[in-house]
């Protein structure tokens, strides 16, 4: 075998529902009123809690926060097609998937406002990790739920988030690789919204699609279109179905497009252009997703008013008990150094509230 | 002469240094076309164009092994770390390539680079950007660690990093990058890396501190003098690596007492280690023992709670005042 | 009970625990087929197959971060890294997650691993496989690290560790692996995570080490008591953070004088925080300054110039007649 | 375009020569006589070198080290091919290089001896980087080292080196990745010999080929007999044109197998079958090359003999020069923590040649 070609891949893009929310009847998965017009539920509720968190933030009420605006087709398919007893090793731009995951609108209000309880889930067993600011790190913490899951025989997936930004990472690299040397059950969305900050996709990698990366790791990948919910509602079945059956991993790309600032701190304007903004938004996902529904007679303008009324009382009802003024001891680092209080640590605690009480007596 | 902050300051230390020397070189996480998220390296891309000013993909060590390898080229690169928490990611070619270098090769080859890094709190950030880390740079052998306090030394300390023969960390107190101004003259002016600055003479009391902390420092000081007519020395301590330990312990066989004061967690923190070479070298005539304000070794809280965990001048002052009644 | 060096008592220490709680693994690099390069984990591939005794690829990042995800699923992981030198490509994850995971969910999610890792110089290794840094995990809120120094404590602190609800570094003395052998007892034994162990009793000088850097001490102790018929008291750290400070200022206020052993480089290095502490609870207590025998502050020479940087008995001998003649 | 391949790929394997010395004529670069038979000339000085340091290890005459032979096929062509300019950004394993780019044999030899001398070069010029013992951080140096060529605008390119095992590292990924960003002129070459310590290449990544993981990057990618100095011959050629003329890098895994102990420290019989080495051994690269110049009639037995004589010689020459007394000055480390003995350092400085004199006179 002189020069023999002797492997071959190729990247697939997936899309079912277009822009002009015409769906391709072939590839149009069967989802069903209920379960179509929960999904489309969920996109609006996470859009209306973005757009207010934004107004809070601008208000003061609210610290430095990444807006989701946009990601809605990608973070609530995805968030619906896991099970009860899957992990979700997050990035930090998947609000969606943590509201359908069952962690409660206010924990993201604290926790962008600067406390740890808005790490604290309800219940341990809803299985959300904290946000991972530090980019990269959750891939590899993925990579490890996995084997556990499959260590103990369960069913269980693990479902893990990255951006455009993040595939340059060495964990990504590191974490994509054993999951896939151990054939874990783990889904790897990269969410390419086409900027990390300021740096566009072309910037950060010379490969034509980042489903590529996938290939260096000899695991399924596929490219969706992520403004189409349907697409990634395929895809992320098919690769959740890989993983439970003992396949391992599947990377799939889901592009999209950040349509507003990196962060409340962010100014785009400094690098990109307001008509690219136009065109992106053009493509979003929440009006193709009602035209889908629409088209099918699931959705007229009446549910559509009543469902704004809806989320707006559900975001209402949660800003107003995340700005319900409670006290928080202040001392809380002191208890969770580690699972018992060192001696040192207990002196330093002591001296921290004496220097609490005199500061306190004097403010 | 001009009124700048620390945020200008060193972006006219860059754009000095860049203009005279074709060899240095910016790159990071958004650092051309964004100018940088704090605007430290604004308007550089314009000036310079887009070889030497660098914006490059997200990965920390990529960024020090590739101006790793731009240094060993000859060129004079002066990275950036987004925010000093993502720089443990590049500990790895740090400790085993930056500060080993030189001496693996008995000086054949050298790394002239800097590594720009905002560091500390009091910023109401998220996690992982707002903690003070210096030491787990400062231990290693090999390494440099410049830590400026205020817009004129930060341009001087800057100026000297980059054109420095060896490595040099530059951490820069993002609580201080826009907080004062202070006049930093047009015509160039350094300060010398491996050295302690007396900012003010005293002889009864020494204070120590660095970056962020010098404020609290000096206004805590201000206050032990009205209080108590309280002569007080004040050393920004400037670079953490190599420590100028004679300065320190010169200071306090003067004064007989001392106060240092760390944002950093206490344990294994640099305090330690100065507490330890006044140890060395002065300890008979301490006459109280030296007084450590400092972070206390927790995970930093988040911002809702991180003022209550941050040293401030009011338990700078209760220190001096338990140093002064000893 | 047997008599057994380190690696045997290290290995028999995970056997047991593995055979006692099915949550304990093992992985690492060459952890399971080969049985460790220094053969620290032989047999238990054998015992415990390789869902439990895992060959990982080559990714130190890749090792924590997935031993993170583990602990969180309510496994007990005890990775390896194959050198310490090494483990600071792991620094990101250790820093971001590991330390700080129970923090950042005020205890919902907790972390209960361990990563060990042979450390320390005086076998003749090639570059980045003799350095001591133990500070430089030390120094972060969360983290616990620990040193054993013989077979008996490293068995019986690393069963210790494996059932800590929290992280810890367990780092292992290299030079210590095969140098001597003690009584290891079969039954359990385990010896407490942040405490220093008081490893003689003594009046006179107080002698405080860890790690491979405690056979000097140990040596220089019996030598100066037959020489001086000094009465030493001799402190085994055992656990770096959290730092038992109580049991040293103690030792120190009764004896007055204070010499400490390390073998990392001195600046920045564990022997400050050490100093510090006894200044902070102990100083009117000290006769003389408290004496630091130290590795220098140079990039680790290759083998060929390494016995000349390691801190010897001699320089102990001599640091104590120093601080006994003060 | 509902569901539509976008990007295709694939991993093309080369060999010229295969493992009876027949050549495939269509493929076999133009060598000539001259060049044909001092790469094998070096080939076989870098093995007679490698047999050596093993004896000199076994008997206490020198460190541990990772010993080369079997890899002589890549290490010596890459060299070769290389211009003078050019940066050798190395991993662990590439006597063959070192010795071809005019690295001194004593240097290896001080080098695993323990001692920092062995990086010096004669000429800073020949551009020949220490090992790079932390696997994988070479490849970001490389990176930096390319954008340094490119940015003076010369026609140096960077070759870097990395095993089967490295390629798991973070840092091969980020390296890489930059390059690819910055159309850099750098060559990376994966020696793949199959292992990494016990590792074997299965554990080590679940993608069918190295090879593949360059399409990560967007570049291109050759697998090659790394047994067939021909094939590698080619392809770094090819490579090296390639970034020369600005197309930025190439990844070449270079198939070959380890047949010795990883390093003398190490003992392959805890992993792996003797059967297995045995199999390698067939496939080993000198006979093959030796083959090839003989059916071109460059090639006997008289002048193997005199090679071998000649060979031995240098490496005679050379360990006696290596083990020829010198005085080092042990307190070279002080000199070079900086470029200034700082303050600090020069007390300890004093301290040490205290204890030295101390020590010497009771020693
Ligand atoms: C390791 C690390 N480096 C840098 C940052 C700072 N940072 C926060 S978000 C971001 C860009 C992320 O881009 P991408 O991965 O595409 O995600 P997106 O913001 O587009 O959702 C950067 C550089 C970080 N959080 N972590
Ligand atoms: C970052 C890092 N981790 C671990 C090691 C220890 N180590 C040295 S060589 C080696 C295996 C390398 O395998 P490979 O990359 O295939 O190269 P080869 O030895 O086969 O040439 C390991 C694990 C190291 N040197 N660096
Ligand atoms: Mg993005
Ligand atoms: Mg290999």
């Amino acid at each position: 075998m002189p020069e023999k070609q002797i492997a071959k891949f190729s990247v697939t893009h997936l899309q079912v529902l277009d822009e002009k929310g015409k769906v391709d009847a072939a590839l149009e998965p069967d989802l069903g009123q209920e379960q179509a017009v929960e999904m489309y539920r969920w996109m609006r509720l996470a859009r209306t809690l973005d757009e207010r968190m934004l107004k809070l933030q601008r208000q003061g009420r609210l610290g430095t926060f990444p807006p989701c605006t946009g990601h809605e087709a990608v973070s609530i398919p995805v968030g619906l097609a896991m099970k009860k007893g899957d992990w979700f090793a997050g990035a930090f731009r998947e609000l969606g998937t943590r509201l359908v995951r069952g962690e409660p609108l206010t924990n993201t209000l604290h926790y962008y406002n600067g406390w740890e309880e808005g790490n604290i889930l309800p219940d341990a067993d809803l299985r959300i990790l904290p946000t991972s600011v530090v980019i990269g790190c959750q891939i590899e913490h993925a990579a490890g739920l996995a084997y556990a899951a499959k260590y103990r025989g369960t069913d269980e997936a693990v479902v893990t988030f990255i951006g455009d930004g993040g595939t340059s990472e060495g964990s990504f690299h590191e974490g994509l690789n054993f999951a896939a040397v151990w054939k874990a059950p783990m889904v790897a969305i990269v969410q390419n919204n086409q900027w990390a900050i300021s740096i566009p996709r072309e910037t950060q990698t010379a490969s034509e699609t980042l489903a590529q990366k996938g290939i260096a790791y000899g695991i399924p990948v596929i490219q969706v279109d992520g403004n189409d919910p349907l697409a990634v509602w395929v895809a992320v079945n098919e690769a959740l179905d890989r993983a439970r059956a003992g396949d391992g991993p599947t990377l799939i790309e889901a592009v999209t497009y950040r349509l507003m600032m990196h962060t409340t701190a962010d100014d785009p304007t400094k690098y990109r252009q307001s008509a690219d903004e136009e065109a992106a938004w053009a493509k979003e996902p929440l009006i193709r997703t009602r035209k889908w529904l629409a088209n099918k007679g699931w959705w007229d303008d009446a549910r559509e008013e009543k469902l704004l009324a809806e989320c707006k009382e559900q975001v209402d009802a949660a800003v107003e008990e995340f700005e319900t003024p409670v006290e928080r001891a202040h001392d809380e680092s002191f208890r969770h150094v580690y699972g018992t209080e060192h001696a040192v640590i207990r002196e330093q605690h002591e001296d921290f509230l004496a220097n609490q009480e005199r500061e306190g007596q004097r403010g | 002469m001009a009124k700048l902050n620390m945020v200008q300051a060193i972006n006219l230390a860059l754009a000095q240094e860049m203009e005279k020397d074709a060899d240095v070189l910016v790159l990071g996480q958004d650092v051309a076309v964004d100018g940088g998220v704090f605007r430290v390296t604004d308007g550089l891309l314009e000036k310079f164009g887009d070889q030497r000013v660098v914006d490059t993909p997200l990965a920390e060590s990529g960024i020090i092994g590739s101006s790793i390898g731009m240094a060993m080229a000859g060129l004079k690169p002066v990275c950036e770390m987004q925010f000093s928490g993502f720089s443990y990611l590049m500990m790895g070619q740090f400790e085993a390539h930056a500060t080993r270098m030189r001496s693996r090769t008995h000086g054949q080859i050298t790394l002239p680079m800097v590594i720009r890094m905002p560091f500390g709190g009091g910023v109401r950030a998220l996690e992982h950007h707002s903690e003070s880390r210096e030491v787990l740079f400062a231990h290693l052998p090999g390494a440099k660690v410049v830590i400026p306090s205020g817009p004129r030394n930060a341009r001087a300390l800057l100026v000297a990093a980059i054109r420095d023969p060896d490595p040099v960390v530059f951490m820069e107190p993002k609580h201080s990058y826009r907080a004062f101004r202070e006049e930093v003259p047009d015509a160039e002016e350094t300060l010398p890396v491996g050295k302690c600055q007396v900012v003010q003479e005293g002889t009864d009391l020494t204070v120590i501190s660095w970056g962020a902390m010098m404020r609290p420092a000096l206004k805590a000081a201000a206050e032990i003098e009205k209080r108590r007519g309280t002569s007080v020395e004040i050393i920004d301590v400037q670079t953490i690596a190599p420590l100028d330990a004679h300065t320190i312990a010169e200071s306090v066989r003067k004064t007989g007492r001392c106060v240092i004061v760390q944002e950093a967690p206490r344990s294994y923190g640099a305090s330690g280690e100065i507490v330890a070479q006044i140890n060395d070298r002065a300890l008979m005539h301490l006459e109280a023992p030296v007084k450590r304000l400092t972070g206390y070794d927790v995970v930093t809280p988040y911002f809702g709670r991180e003022k209550s965990y941050l040293p401030n001048a009011e338990r700078v002052v209760a220190g001096m005042e338990e140093t002064l009644d000893f």
